[in-house]
């Protein structure tokens, strides 16, 4: 049987975007992070699983060059500032001021992954070395994937946005993408503790 | 949200399957072969999802067949050891990652959409990708094996038996690609999954209102969340190990062979549960519906899916008892593997209360729902012994073991799925399954599963261990093997049976009607099988039983049919909090899988095919977010 | 619905697929684990020919070669062979040490597949023993298709990866191909 | 239902005197597991048949409902949530008496460092190499594919691997313990019953996983003590013509790369050690019975019994074939 309805509402007058937990895009930001924060957390564990297995770590070898690391990590800290500024600057859907500081933002993915190709160079060892070298290989691999992914996010993104204009759909893709750079500059701080420090101060 | 009085106007719909033409043309696919490529609507993925993984399950049953025919008899020469390798592997691999988790995600993909009262699933585009992803993946494997390349280590591919030294050639690296492909898709669709059971629940429905169903699928995606990861970093450390020569699982540098067991079972125990607990949902809405009162504790039974859900992450090395682990921690799993019997416990409890204190109508769907109860609870009970260290050690990777875990998946899983089949089959598709067949359907199933699989239970004990292609003469397993045989066969049976059924009701069952079963949910309060906008307005929900209620069921008027809008509330209260515009149809999530699929298959012959295939990879993800300007569901027109 | 599984665009989407496995084709995959269906005999030409390196490229190749340096079984079971017969002994693991390097393009004997094997059955003079009648034609088969392999003369994805030991070289799906400097490149 | 299954197999194991069964335990470890299976039993049947009970009754009382269309059941639960509570006691008093239970018995398994026999096994792609351990050297010996063990004694195996995992596995006398490389398990052994016994490989280890068994022979003292003493000797030296030929044959061809026998010039680790094979009741890691007929029957064409086997097909003259025979044979 058909069950006729009745109607005892309307909805006509919600806004058609908005901001955080009520935009639909966050929640798909948030389950991607927690998928990729789970992938770091299992990576470090494998990690710190390994150690044991050498008599000292890392084996044979010099820790990764300090340089590039910490220079990177810096440039990382850095870019979270003109990050925050454009989530505040979607949140106010201030359209100039995302416009300038979406390609602040880029900047700061080209500069970081030029970066990252050096600190490559630093690691003071090879992928096919011993299981040491796959696992650093493997997170620093990892993670240099979700930043070019992130880095290509937001590419698109500040084309949209200067040559299409803005709405507010894009200041909450704005806002969700911002979400996302938080997150792969937040899990590179563990990741640079664990990569560039616990080596030295396990010697 | 303003409320107001319904006025009078042209448009406002009589049912919930009665929308405006406009609202009809906004949501229909392109016509014909195009539009079945490109569609993003969930009802006709989920319907495709569901026929692939079937499809799947019966591949696998005939491997199934092809192994206990070759263990018929002792010394039997139908197959030699590499081919009988190659088909428990590929069973096994099929069975768990192209059919059991694929098939319950398939049938969230269509059913909760419906039972939220909402228009689409949250990220449509991404739901289209995921499909053709795993369909890629499996069609991959299964060629492969067709062409002599496929996995021959296992499901669970141990090392090093499946390093370069032991594995030569590229059976496991085609093993370890389907991995990922299908991991990716089951991790997307448990993103959509949360994304529409938190944000588009029907105002009303409050998370203390929502249905058991879909409270076990918010539970499973977030299992998948949490587990699938796991193995998705043990197959990359094995597929780089075989490529590129890490050393990953290497133990004379620095490796560990039982690094992958950990990886693995920390994936694979959850896994079970990712198929079991969405099985509880369907078992909750099927008993709730046909003993027609609300299902007995609803909080208890929360509670238990919840415990289940997270205790099922701390029993991974109760599948590594014999691995020479540290006694005490053993112990640890041995008690953590005893706890998760609680909930369960619990939930049959609550099961039996509802259905006797209710007025149960034996419908096929409750069948199925009972011989979950016969064969579920005998798998649990041999899965406590299981957990016990000692007795584990006696019977681990013996027959016992495979009796315990087909008592559970197929007990505990695909007899409810059956039964969601015939309950869910007229929502589908607007037609109803035979009663008559569907009985014969079960009881094939019922007593041909029985009989192939207890047996098993003592053929472990004396001794027989799994994953043999033949066994000796004289060790007294001859009968009890070809019993299990014959059961096979009565499960073939009964699998033609339902087929059968099918494809006559899809020509001419008879037509079901909105709500053939007068059930509570709200996917039963639209047509049968649904307008592709699902509801023309949007449900308000007052109680766990909305449709129970005799009144004319409430609804919100106010969603623009002239784009693909919906209606997003308070993860916790389900108020109405903004609408949404969904994606049109669009082509571009196909072009990405193909893309991502010669990116996987590249790879396993090139290291570099990741580099050079993730180029188109990138270009048609652009051209599928970025929004055409006929597309008006991706941009905002309000301004604040 | 089922029934559109079997519609052209599926047909066509095996085809994709099927043709990047034919790409590598199933010479690869072959497992004999019986010597049929080739009579195993190395091949008696050789030996003459082989003592004039650069003159190998002359005789004709016996067929049975270009199969063995394709199969990754046979090839992997070369590997273990290897091992087995203390091969490393004088050869390191391919680096050399009493007897000759046998990762880089360098042959005293020529370095096909053929001359390998006849030097494994006839044996070389300074140290190299005749294995012929003590190992079994198919082994030697497969011994001389791993011994090609060291120096990368292997298609890739038949070749083994990092073997479950200490090694100091990389694996051989990465070693470049070294095509032996005493005859001309004539790749299997 | 478990019941049933538990008393068949009893029957079972009277009628058939089970070589390689759980439910017929010859040895401490194998005895205090068997309690444990039998308390599940006790705890895990009942439990079952309540259940079962119950749904019955559900069903049954179902049936006696009139249920017309359209009315909604409504029951007091304040009794049933009673109900609940009390199933969920019972079960978690039925888990605790099995967890505990269970630990106890895990402690028993583990091995106190005081054997008097301790022995090394080595699992190999499919066979089981065995080493008698000894502080002296001159008292260590190497056979394969089969085990002695002196009755009533405690028996420390230490368990590796030198290739893939494989688990060892001799039901009647303890539970399985798995072979890893790159790790070294071990296990104890107290067997309280003479007899044969029959173990195989419980981990899946590749194309001949399911022939790869061993024998296990539990003797009274002083057997053993002969046994013993008879592997420590070297090979018997041929004492005819056609042994010699054999002998000649075994070292100058293709067994001597793979095989040892002691006091022969063949001292290679690859295959089983051979020193003492005609002591042995059967060849290629129990896959057959030994005897001259199966022996030529594996020497000619071993990749038909066991394909994959890493023992290679030669061509070898009927008269080698039989010298060799005859000689394998001649080693007691």
């Amino acid at each position: 049987m058909t069950r006729r309805i009745a109607i005892v509402g309307d909805v006509s007058e919600l806004a058609d975007y908005g901001y955080g937990p009520q935009a639909l895009g966050w929640w798909g930001v948030l389950g991607f992070v927690l998928i990729e924060g789970m992938a770091f957390v299992l990576a470090i564990g494998a990690y710190l699983y390994l150690m044991p297995f050498e008599a000292h770590w890392p084996p044979a070898l010099r820790p990764p060059d300090l340089r590039y690391g910490t220079l990177f990590t810096i440039v990382m800290l850095a870019s979270v500032v003109p990050n925050q500024l454009i989530k505040h600057a979607a949140l106010r859907e201030d359209e100039p001021a995302v416009r300038r500081l979406i390609l602040i933002m880029i900047a700061f993915g080209v500069a970081l992954l030029i970066v990252r190709g050096f600190e490559f160079t630093a690691l003071n060892t090879r992928w096919d070395l011993n299981a040491y070298g796959s696992i650093v290989w493997a997170i620093m691999v990892l993670h240099t994937i979700h930043l070019a992914t992130d880095f290509y996010d937001t590419c698109p993104l500040a084309v949209l946005v200067h040559v299409r204009g803005i709405d507010g759909r894009h200041f909450s893709d704005v806002e969700d993408n911002a979400v996302y750079w938080n997150f792969v500059a937040f899990s590179w701080l563990v990741l640079y503790v664990l990569i560039y420090w616990l080596p030295r101060w396990l010697s | 949200m303003a409320t107001r009085k319904p006025q009078p106007a042209p448009d406002v719909p009589q049912h919930f399957s009665d929308g405006s033409d406009e609202l009809a043309r906004t949501w229909a696919d392109a016509p014909g072969f195009w539009g079945w490529l490109t569609t993003v609507d969930h009802k006709r993925i989920g319907r495709r999802y569901i026929c692939t993984g079937m499809v799947f399950f019966v591949l696998a049953g005939i491997l199934a067949l092809a192994m206990r025919t070759q263990l018929a008899r002792p010394e039997n020469g139908l197959m030699g050891p590499d081919r009988y390798n190659q088909l428990f592997s590929m069973h096994g691999t099929t069975m768990m990652f192209l059919f059991a988790v694929p098939i319950m995600e398939a049938v969230a993909v269509y059913v909760v959409p419906l039972m939220c009262g909402t228009r689409n699933i949250a990220f449509p585009r991404l739901n289209a990708f995921s499909y053709w992803v795993y369909l890629f993946g499996g069609v991959m494997i299964w060629i492969a094996f067709a062409m002599n390349v496929g996995p021959e280590t296992g499901w669970f591919s141990y090392v090093p038996l499946a390093n370069s030294d032991y594995s030569p050639g590229k059976r496991t690296d085609f093993w370890a690609q389907m991995i990922t492909f299908t991991e990716v898709a089951a991790l997307a669709v448990a993103v959509e999954l949360v994304a529409t059971i938190l944000k588009t629940r029907a105002p009303g429905m409050t998370l203390a209102r929502m249905p058991l169903f879909l409270w076990s699928m918010l539970i499973t995606s977030f299992m998948v969340i949490f587990a699938m990861p796991s193995v998705m970093l043990a197959s990359t450390f094995l597929i780089t190990d075989r490529l590129v020569g890490t050393h990953f699982y290497n133990p004379a540098d620095g490796g560990d062979a039982l690094l992958w067991q950990h990886l693995f079972w920390f994936f694979g125990h959850p896994e079970v549960y990712i198929i079991f607990v969405p099985a509880l949902g369907m078992i909750s809405s099927i008993v709730e519906t046909f003993s027609r009162r609300a299902v007995f504790a609803h909080t208890a039974m929360v509670l238990a899916l919840v415990t289940t859900g997270f205790f099922a992450f701390g029993l991974w090395v109760h599948h590594m008892f014999a691995t020479g682990l540290p006694a005490l921690g053993n112990s640890f799993y041995t008690a953590a593997s005893m706890v998760i019997a609680i909930p369960s416990a619990v939930q049959v409890f609550s099961w039996l209360a509802t259905i006797g204190t209710g007025k149960p109508k034996f419908a096929t769907p409750l069948l199925f729902v009972l011989g979950f109860f016969a064969i579920f609870v005998l798998g649990g009970l041999t899965g406590v012994m299981l957990a016990s260290v000692p007795l584990d050690l006696q019977v681990h990777d013996t027959y016992f073991v495979v009796a315990h875990f087909h008592y559970v998946l197929i007990g505990g899983a695909v007899f409810p799925l059956f039964g969601a089949f015939y309950y869910w089959f007229p929502k589908f598709t607007g037609r109803r399954l035979s009663e008559t067949a569907g009985k014969w359907n079960f009881w094939l199933f019922f007593i041909g599963f029985n009989v192939t699989f207890f047996p098993m239970h003592y053929l472990g004990l004396i001794g027989m261990p799994r994953r043999v292609y033949t066994y000796p003469v004289d060790m007294g397993w001859d009968l009890w093997n070809l019993i299990a045989t014959i059961g096979a066969y009565l499960i073939a049976i009964s699998a033609l049976v339902f087929v059968v059924n099918v494809v006559r009701a899809l020509r001419s069952g008879e037509p079901a009607g909105d709500n053939p079963w007068d059930a509570p949910s709200l996917e039963w309060a639209t047509a049968s099988p649904p307008p592709a906008y699902n509801f023309a307005a949007i449900p308000r929900v007052d109680s766990a039983t909305p449709l129970w209620s005799d009144n004319d069921l409430p609804a919100l008027s106010g969603l623009r049919s002239d784009r693909r809008e919906i209606l997003l509330t308070t993860a916790t209260d389900a108020d109405p909090q903004i609408t949404w515009g969904l994606p049109k149809p669009s082509s571009w999530p196909l072009w990405s899988a193909i893309a991502l699929t010669v990116l996987f298959i590249w790879s396993i012959f090139s290291p570099w095919g990741v580099v050079w295939g993730a180029i188109p990879l990138a270009v048609a993800l652009t051209i599928w977010f970025w929004p055409s300007p006929d597309d008006r569901g991706l941009i905002s027109e309000k301004s604040r | 619905m089922c029934l559109r599984f079997r519609h052209p665009d599926y047909r066509a989407l095996l085809a994709l697929l099927l043709a990047s496995l034919a790409l590598v084709g199933c010479e690869r995959e072959r497992r004999e684990y019986s010597t049929q269906p080739l009579p195993e005999t190395t091949p008696a030409t050789i030996a003459v020919s082989s003592l004039r390196p650069g003159g190998a490229a002359t005789f004709a190749a016996d067929p049975r070669g270009s199969h063995y340096q394709r199969n990754a079984y046979d090839i992997n079971q070369g590997e273990r062979m290897f091992r087995w017969f203390n091969c490393n002994g004088c050869h390191g693991s391919g680096g050399g040490d009493i007897g000759p390097a046998l990762m880089d393009a360098q042959w005293r004997y020529g370095g096909s597949i053929d001359q390998i094997v006849a030097s494994i059955v006839q044996g070389r003079p300074d140290g190299m023993p005749a294995f012929g009648g003590k190992i079994p034609p198919q082994q030697i088969w497969q011994l001389a298709a791993y011994v090609r392999a060291l120096s990368g003369n292997v298609p890739k994805d038949a070749a083994p990866s990092r073997s479950d030991t200490i090694s100091n070289t990389p694996p051989l799906t990465r070693m470049p191909e070294q095509p032996p400097a005493s005859e001309p490149a004539r790749h299997p | 239902m478990i019941g049933a299954l538990q008393t068949a197999a009893r029957l079972h194991a009277a009628a058939l005197a089970d070589v390689q069964s759980a439910l017929d335990p010859a040895a401490d470890q194998a005895q205090a597991i068997d309690g444990i299976w039998h308390l599940m039993l006790w705890v895990c049947v009942p439990m079952y048949l309540l259940v079962m009970a119950a749904l019955a009754f559900v069903v049954w009382r179902a049936r006696r409902q009139r249920r017309e269309r359209g009315d909604v059941a409504t029951a007091s639960e304040g009794s049933l949530y009673n109900g609940l509570g009390i199933w969920v006691v019972v079960v978690m008093l039925g888990l605790t008496v099995l967890t505990t239970a269970s630990y106890l018995v895990d402690r028993k398994l583990i091995p106190a460092q005081d054997a008097q026999v301790k022995i090394r096994i080595t699992a190999k792609q499919w066979w089981w190499q065995v080493e008698y351990l000894n502080d002296d050297p001159s008292q260590q010996f190497m056979t394969a594919n089969e085990l002695h063990l002196p009755l009533a004694q405690k028996t420390h195996v230490e368990l590796r691997s030198d290739d893939v995992i494989h688990s060892f596995w001799v039901p009647n006398l303890s539970g399985k313990r798995d072979m890893i490389p790159g790790r070294v398990n071990q296990i104890e052994l107290t067997p309280r019953r003479a007899g044969k016994y029959r173990g195989t490989c419980a981990e899946f280890c590749g194309l001949q996983h399911a022939k790869m068994s061993l024998l296990v022979y539990v003797d009274e003292e002083k057997n053993f003590a002969s046994w013993r003493s008879a592997q420590l000797g070297a090979a018997p030296s041929p004492g005819s013509e056609v042994l010699e030929h054999g002998k000649r044959y075994f070292e100058t061809t293709t067994c001597a790369m793979c095989h040892t026998i002691n006091g022969t010039t063949a001292h290679s680790l690859a295959g089983p050690d051979l020193t003492h094979l005609a002591s042995r009741s059967t060849i290629a890691a129990g896959a057959l019975p030994l005897n001259a007929g199966s022996l030529a029957a594996w020497l000619s064409d071993p990749q038909r019994q066991k394909p994959g086997t890493n023992m290679p097909t030669i061509d070898i003259e009927p008269d080698d074939l039989n010298a060799l025979v005859a000689y394998l044979l001649s080693l007691k």
